[in-house]
């Protein structure tokens, strides 16, 4: 990897001061993104992965939210540092993002074409008859039929396959560097499901850009991603590039995701889940995070957290203990509990 | 979400705590008002003493902490148990209205149709009758009496509260787990109270706590108009009436009279503004997108 | 839609009449002697008179049903009968009232909307922070004081100290140029028909006099549609597509102007109709501190007198007015609500 | 921004707070006078109208034949009449039953017509024959036909037989003109009124002030529908429903002053009559405000805004001593208040008196009737706090139904005043000692806003509690309409009475309140009406109408009003006085007991 990185990471922090505590929902993050790969970022719910990408976007609600500290280094610039104002200019200019929730993403009281001109006006500088051509052309784009039409129509109109696709066009409308795109498809049906990620892939290519895949769908990740990033109550587990992640998790966190996956290739009846929940992010263990629900968890895991260690040529692992985890995989046992029978 | 959480968040939150403390400080007033505010006879304990029978206002002094309103009323003593006035107004007023509306906008919405039709013309032919032209009314023909106030707020105050109950049920009707029930063949009584109030309630609470506070309010503007509580209640809002003609102040000083105003006035901000405080964290409490 | 009018219009006669039915029912209770308190209303006026002569003059004793149709029967004639308490036929009593207190509330709607959602909006916006609680704590006062409090306390600020806004409707003066011959009454609106007029100095006046009441009144609603607009834009502004447009770049002025304040408008209007119903019903207090003729005094002293026929009058107006209002609501929803404007 | 908003604010408010309106150096609007006032007026028709809002108005614009002198209630001054009649200048009769006026030359109605002899004929007869019920009308028939006349209904029935006048056939109608016409005859400019016995206070009945004696322009008032001076119009005209009075909202007189509008409840607005006989009025506009708010009325009188105001008792310390401000105190008016105590309560659906029985749980019908037990509520009530501070000191103590100044009053007679251990003497010995023994319960009620009332009653409620453990009342506030039930019902046991005087004469205060006929008796049932004329309180009133030797008219109404404490008839409160409070600017300004309201003609405005 010896290109420039577009998006750097390090050391990211953002904490929510609320009246219960201090919630570190990004407890020191680090992870590139190059111009043109797609960035998987993976982890349940709660574990600070979106929190991540709005730390990019300086999104997060302040109060109670706040970046305490780390960079995040766009194009050199950092982006931590930037005013209110120079930031509105890099948002959906030079990184977009769309959402989980296609229904009540787009303005309600607002036609779609009306909700896309806006950032072209806003970023491209030209005229609004102009922002509308190029907004029908950006329908077009992104598969809609009759976007002559569909400018002029409110979302609620809209199917949510059909709406996720008018996010993307507004998200894409202008040429971003950077699309983080939240869930995209975990809204959706199966089938469209595939057709937007299908249309993401192929957007990808034509318009160049890099995209930060946030998801709890390993499936999602398999599909899109060239690099993936675990994330686990705050901090990235695991990093590295998609096959490896597949060919060989090193973190018990990742393996229990993994085999949480009903797989059509293995004949197996039983799913394996990682018992118990992510622990309070006011309630943190002492030590490694995941202590409380990690099988392999012993003496050092409870006292020392583990750092972020390159084990083999870029892959990253957070765990004092991955090499016992490799033992267990080779004599092919379970780690986890059954979670029953799924079929 | 269990009350016990919500009580425990309510709690933890300072505006919420602060507006719990002061409803807690006027039920020990409410509670112990025998003690704090000793009746001549307890068959008339709300009936203000009078200290004199003079009508201009006099400042406080020994025997009269808070000083004597228009006519002599002690100020003190009708504060002291105007605060049971003000919760049993509060409680039974906000309580029976808030029960009617909530029958009333359930049924309508739940059976829909020549049902709910009929109900919201009533509603209509309710609402068109001016507040204060309906109460008036009503009281003259029950006769004065706080009872008959609260009658009179009661038959005339339950239509917002049936709108509300309406919009919300009808927004849940539809809602997949109702259809779900109705498609199983559940009895429309089980439907209604097991899914349907359940679950539209919050809203209707949340707006009977803001009307809690603002009960007295009405009451006062009863009052001003002459078919409030009887004269000499103990009754926070003809405490604050018997201000009226001498808020301006007398020569030389507009202060003059600031205790007929300042006392009952401070005591009814308080009430209202602890159950606005208690109400805007319950509904952040409740609000499921802030958890 | 127009269906829709048409249909609201049919429905009125049914309420017009549930509402003299229950009116009337409601005063019917009482017996004749009390009855005569309409028209004996001062225990000075008892003397010399003979009840019993009265009763039979006023058809007090009939039965009730034969009373509601004599009064029924000059309805369907276009007479809605002499309000005793007004001491003019009803139509003239209420018209002759209603202008001013439109007036009044037409006035003060735009300061108490604007201002009560200008507010709410700013509140909402620093959410928990110390502008927020000030204000909350302020409308709350404004909420606490009965009516009169403030009416007085304006009155001695803006009349008695600083002279400004005097109460009454109009001055000697104006009243004179408005009663010369010359000067047409087209809407009996004190502000509108000066400016027909070209007289400048009727509406200076008028609108003079309208201040005190206004201020009153807009101190005392403030906090009512505060409340609401606050409330409602907490929740719009935690909806997704507030997200979506601050990641557009889209500025946070007009994140809140254009895309928050017209979707938390929605229930501000619900609740705006029956607001203005209690604007123009529940201005009593403050006309009679501003001793301002209106159509609220009207009501509490026929309602008082136990004057029935003032009583209907009144009540009738308002199932009008209600009926009104509620259209006006409804299309100020789909104007705002494009869902609601499309089914 | 916001910083700067909060301390001009700030600043506003401790100025207003701190600052007291100061006095106007000039005369604000020299040209209007403005007096804002409370209530409104019922009707412009002088005949219609017995209300003070109704009166005060037609006092501005309708003229009487005489007025009074000033201050005085007694004697009088020429006014549309040219000589007030007496027995010295022969204008009233040797045996005291015909008066005469001379009538005024050169005087027109502010439309232009000139007054005439005809017109005051027209008016007294049009008065007579509209007499709405419940109206002022029977002052007129009173001395016109004698007592026990008080409507057209008794002459009616006297003359043709017929009870209600509006079944009057065409020559019945005739026969019932003749008769009235009889009674009021035109003599060039000579007006006489035949009156059937001698009546004292004839002329108080005519004299200003009185809406009822209000002279009209006859072709006018045809010419507004009103009653055409025919026989055949008597029934069409006769106790006319308020809407349909084709005087209700019109004026025409020969006064200072012209109705230009009437917007009822808010305000009145007069223009001088330039042509006005006694020479134009100082100012163009007079205008009389109703304003009901008490603050809103001090705040215009001390921006001058408002000349005068109506400032009750209890407020008026609120603007005593400001500068620009004065105010007339101790003046005297002729009305009262009493308790009246019911003789004869009715006890069925009475909820009033408990049990109704002398059991210590009610009191029975016949409660009142026990001189003991009234003596016992008359020493129960503590009448010096009341005046000193329910009245501010503004009231005299009532000696009986007769009010200062009128004949019959006199200060040195025996009154009643707190002695709880005179109060306990009389329960002792009332119902035989029973009622001691046994105490009683009942309601003391009033009607709901009146505070004096209320304070009235609280004042009894606490002495008489305090005498005996057993004694129990409860002070119960209803509504106006409940009130006047149960008044009309006979079911209070005790109810508050207030008078306002229609003229200044004693007759005016004993037959309302002492006579078996009179309106207060019926408040005290048939016990009360048969004692008083077993007593012979009929006959002194009947006696004392009818004399004109003034000194005889002392000693029976000084006699009666001893009778009224002697016998404790009921409670007698107080004789409250008014006060005045002005701009001192208003110059001209007397004060009359008889007037309703102001007098705008004799003001002016000058600067100090």
């Amino acid at each position: 990897m010896s290109k420039e990185a577009l998006v750097e990471v390090k050391n990211l922090k953002t904490y929510f001061y609320t009246e219960e505590g201090v919630v570190k929902a990004v407890d020191g993050v680090d992870y590139e993104i190059y111009p043109g790969e797609t960035l998987g970022i993976v982890g349940e719910s709660g574990c600070g992965k979106s929190v991540t990408s709005l730390s990019i976007m300086r999104l997060v609600e302040s109060p109670p939210g706040r970046i305490e500290a780390g960079e995040i280094n766009f194009k050199g610039t950092d982006l931590t540092k930037l005013s209110e104002k120079e930031m509105r200019k890099i948002r959906g200019n030079d990184i977009s993002m769309i959402f989980q929730e296609p229904m009540t993403s787009l303005n309600p009281v607002y036609t779609v074409g009306d909700q896309i001109i806006e950032a072209i006006t806003l970023h491209k500088g030209v005229k609004r008859k102009e922002a509308r051509r190029q907004a029908i052309e950006m329908l077009q784009k992104v598969g809609i039929p009759l976007p002559e039409q569909r400018v002029d129509e409110y979302p609620h109109q809209l199917s949510g396959g059909m709406r996720q696709r008018v996010m993307i066009a507004m998200a894409l409308s202008c040429d971003p560097q950077l699309l983080i795109a939240d869930e995209p498809t975990t809204a959706l049906d199966v089938t469209i499901q595939a057709q937007i990620l299908e249309l993401m892939n192929s957007l990808k290519e034509s318009y160049g850009m890099a995209i930060m895949m946030i998801t709890h769908d390993l499936g999602v990740i398999a599909e899109v991603s060239d690099r993936v990033a675990v994330m686990y109550a705050g901090k990235v587990v695991e990093y590295t590039d998609v096959d490896t992640l597949f060919d060989d998790p090193k973190h018990p966190y990742t393996w229990g995701l993994m085999n949480s996956i009903p797989k059509l290739d293995k004949d197996v009846d039983r799913l394996e889940a990682i018992p118990g929940s992510v622990p309070s992010p006011l309630n943190f263990p002492e030590g490694c995070k995941f202590n409380t629900r990690c099988p392999l968890a012993k003496g050092k895991c409870y006292d020392v957290e583990p750092p972020l260690e390159d084990t083999d040529g870029g892959h990253m692992v957070r765990c004092w203990r991955y090499e016992h985890l490799e033992e267990i995989k080779k004599r092919g046992e379970r780690i986890y509990e059954d979670r029953g029978v799924q079929k | 979400m269990e009350w016990k959480e919500i009580l425990t968040r309510l709690i933890k939150n300072k505006l919420s705590l602060f507006g719990l403390i002061i409803i807690l400080f006027f039920v020990l007033v409410a509670v112990f008002a025998p003690y704090l505010a000793p009746p001549r006879s307890p068959e008339d304990a709300y009936e203000i003493p009078r200290a004199g029978w003079q009508v201009e206002p006099q400042p406080p002094r020994e025997g009269y902490l808070f000083g004597t309103a228009q006519g002599s009323y002690d100020i003190f003593y009708g504060m002291v148990w105007g605060t049971r006035t003000a919760f049993r107004i509060g409680v039974i007023v906000v309580g029976l209205s808030s029960l009617f509306g909530i029958i009333i906008g359930t049924l309508s919405a739940y059976y829909g149709g020549i049902i709910d039709e009929f109900f919201m013309r009533i509603t209509d032919v309710f609402m068109s009758i001016p507040f204060l032209v309906a109460a008036m009314v009503l009281t003259t023909i029950l006769g004065k009496g706080l009872d008959n106030v609260m009658i009179a707020l009661v038959t005339f105050g339950w239509m917002g509260t049936a709108r509300l109950m309406r919009s919300q049920v009808l927004e849940i009707k539809n809602e997949e787990f109702v259809q779900a029930s109705i498609a199983l063949g559940a009895s429309d009584t089980r439907i209604i109270f097991k899914h349907i109030i359940a679950n539209c309630i919050f809203p209707v609470l949340i707006q009977a706590f803001m009307r809690m506070g603002s009960m007295v309010i009405t009451a006062s503007a009863l009052s001003f108009l002459g078919v409030g509580a009887p004269e000499g209640y103990a009754d926070w809002g003809q405490m604050i009436t018997f201000a009226r003609d001498w808020i301006l102040g007398g020569q030389g000083s507009a202060l003059k009279y600031w205790y007929t105003v300042v006392i009952p006035g401070t005591a009814i901000m308080l009430f209202s503004l602890s159950w606005n405080l208690i109400g805007d964290a319950f509904r952040d409490i409740l609000d499921p997108k802030l958890n | 839609m127009i269906n829709y009018i048409i249909r609201r219009f049919l429905i009125l006669p049914f309420i017009l009449f549930g509402v003299t039915i229950l009116v009337f029912s409601m005063i019917m209770m009482l017996g004749p002697y009390q009855r005569l308190s309409t028209y004996i209303n001062d225990p000075a006026q008892l003397k010399g008179q003979d009840m019993d002569k009265l009763i039979s003059k006023y058809g007090l004793d009939d039965p009730w049903y034969e009373q509601y149709s004599r009064w029924i029967g000059g309805v369907v004639h276009g007479d809605f009968g002499w309000s005793e308490s007004a001491g003019q036929p009803v139509t003239e009593a209420i018209f002759s009232r209603f202008p001013a207190t439109l007036e009044l509330a037409l006035f003060a709607v735009i300061p108490v909307v604007m201002g009560g959602i200008w507010l709410g909006v700013l509140s909402a916006v620093h959410h928990n922070q110390k502008f927020d609680h000030i204000i909350r704590i302020i409308s709350t006062i404004g909420w606490s004081f009965p009516t009169f409090v403030f009416g007085l306390l304006v009155l001695m600020i803006f009349y008695g100290v600083l002279g400004w806004f005097p109460p009454g409707r109009l001055s000697a003066d104006a009243a004179a140029i408005i009663r010369s011959a010359e000067f047409v009454r087209y809407t009996g609106l004190n502000v509108l028909d000066g400016i027909l007029n070209l007289e400048i100095n009727v509406v200076f006046d008028a609108f003079r006099h309208l201040i005190g009441p206004i201020v009153t009144l807009a101190i005392v609603w403030w906090s009512y549609i505060l409340r609401i607009t606050r409330s409602s834009m907490l929740e719009t502004l935690r909806k997704d597509y507030i997200r979506t447009a601050r990641a557009k770049g889209v500025a946070e002025k007009f994140v809140i102007n254009k895309h928050a304040r017209r979707n938390a408008l929605i229930p501000v209007v619900t609740v705006a109709g029956p607001m203005v119903l209690g604007l123009l019903g529940g201005v009593v207090i403050v006309e009679s501190v501003f001793g301002y003729r209106g159509i609220g005094q009207y009501a509490a002293q026929a309602a008082q007198q136990l004057d029935y026929s003032g009583i209907l009058g009144v009540a009738m107006y308002f199932s009008f007015l209600l009926i009104l209002i509620n259209l006006i609501v409804d299309v100020s929803y789909a104007v705002i609500d494009p869902r609601i404007r499309l089914e | 921004m916001q910083k700067k908003l909060v301390v001009l604010l700030t600043l506003v408010l401790v100025f207003s707070v701190f600052s007291v309106v100061g006095a106007q150096e000039e005369v604000n609007s020299p040209n209007t006078f403005t007096y804002v006032n409370i209530g409104d007026q019922s009707t412009l028709d002088p005949h219609f109208a017995y209300d003070t809002g109704s009166s005060e108005v037609i006092y501005q614009v309708y003229e009487t034949l005489i007025g009074y002198d000033g201050e005085s209630v007694k004697n009088f001054t020429p006014l549309l009449s040219t000589e007030v009649p007496s027995q010295e200048n022969g204008l009233i009769s040797e045996d005291g039953s015909d008066y005469t006026f001379l009538i005024r030359e050169g005087v027109e109605f502010s439309n232009g017509n000139s007054l005439t002899a005809e017109d005051v004929k027209y008016s007294f007869l049009r008065g007579m024959i509209s007499d709405r019920s419940g109206g002022p009308i029977w002052m007129l028939y009173e001395p016109l036909f004698g007592a026990g006349f008080a409507g057209l209904s008794d002459v009616t029935a006297d003359v043709v037989g017929v009870e209600d006048p509006k079944q009057l056939t065409d020559e019945q109608a005739e026969k019932v003109l003749a008769v009235l016409e009889d009674k009021i005859t035109v003599d060039g400019n000579r007006v006489t009124f035949h009156l059937e016995s001698p009546y004292p206070p004839f002329l108080n009945i005519l004299a200003q002030g009185a809406s009822w004696g209000s002279i009209l322009d006859k072709e006018w008032s045809i010419e507004q529908g009103a009653w055409d001076g025919t026989a055949a119009d008597i029934v069409a005209s006769h106790d006319p429903v308020k809407e349909e009075d084709p005087l209700f909202d019109k004026m025409m007189g020969t006064g200072p002053f012209v109705l230009t509008e009437w917007v009822n409840g808010d305000h009145v607005v007069f223009n001088r009559n330039n042509n006005y006989w006694r020479g134009p009025a100082n100012f163009k506009t007079a205008i009389i405000r109703n304003v009901d708010e008490w603050s809103t009325r001090k705040l215009m009188l001390l921006r001058g805004d408002a000349d005068m105001i109506y400032a009750p008792t209890q407020y008026r310390s609120q603007v005593e001593g400001e500068d620009g401000i004065v105010v007339t105190t101790g003046i005297p008016a002729l009305q009262n208040m009493n308790m009246i105590l019911n003789w004869d309560i009715t006890t069925e659906g009475n909820s009033y008196i408990g049990s109704g029985k002398l059991d210590g749980e009610g009191i029975p019908s016949d409660f009142f009737a026990d001189e003991d037990v009234r003596k016992a509520f008359s020493y129960a009530f503590n009448y010096e706090a009341f005046i000193e501070q329910v009245r501010m000191g503004e009231a005299i103590q009532l000696r009986g139904p007769i009010v200062d100044p009128l004949l019959g009053y006199d200060e040195n007679s025996k009154v009643y005043s707190l002695n709880l251990e005179k109060a306990e003497e009389h329960f002792q010995k009332a119902f035989d000692g029973e009622l001691w023994e046994t105490g009683f319960t009942m309601d003391l009620v009033y009607n709901s806003g009146n505070d004096p009332r209320k304070t009235a009653a609280d004042m009894l409620k606490s002495y008489i509690e305090r005498i005996n453990p057993k004694f129990n009342i409860n002070v119960r506030g209803v509504q106006w309409s409940t009130y006047l039930d149960a008044s009309v019902r006979g079911t209070l046991p005790a109810s508050f009475g207030g008078w306002l005087a229609d003229f200044p004469d004693p007759h005016n205060f004993v037959q309302p309140f002492l006579d078996s006929s009179g309106y207060y008796a019926n408040r005290r049932g048939d016990t009360y009406k048969n004692w008083a004329d077993e007593v012979g309180i009929n006959d002194l009133i009947a006696e004392g109408i009818s004399t004109t030797d003034s000194a005889r008219r002392e000693e029976i109404y000084k006699k009666l009003q001893k009778m009224s404490i002697d016998n404790a008839i009921d409670l007698w409160i107080d004789q409250p006085t008014k006060s005045n409070t002005r701009r001192t600017w208003v110059k001209g300004w007397y004060p009359n007991a008889v007037r309703p309201g102001v007098d705008f003609y004799s003001m002016d405005k000058v600067a100090e």
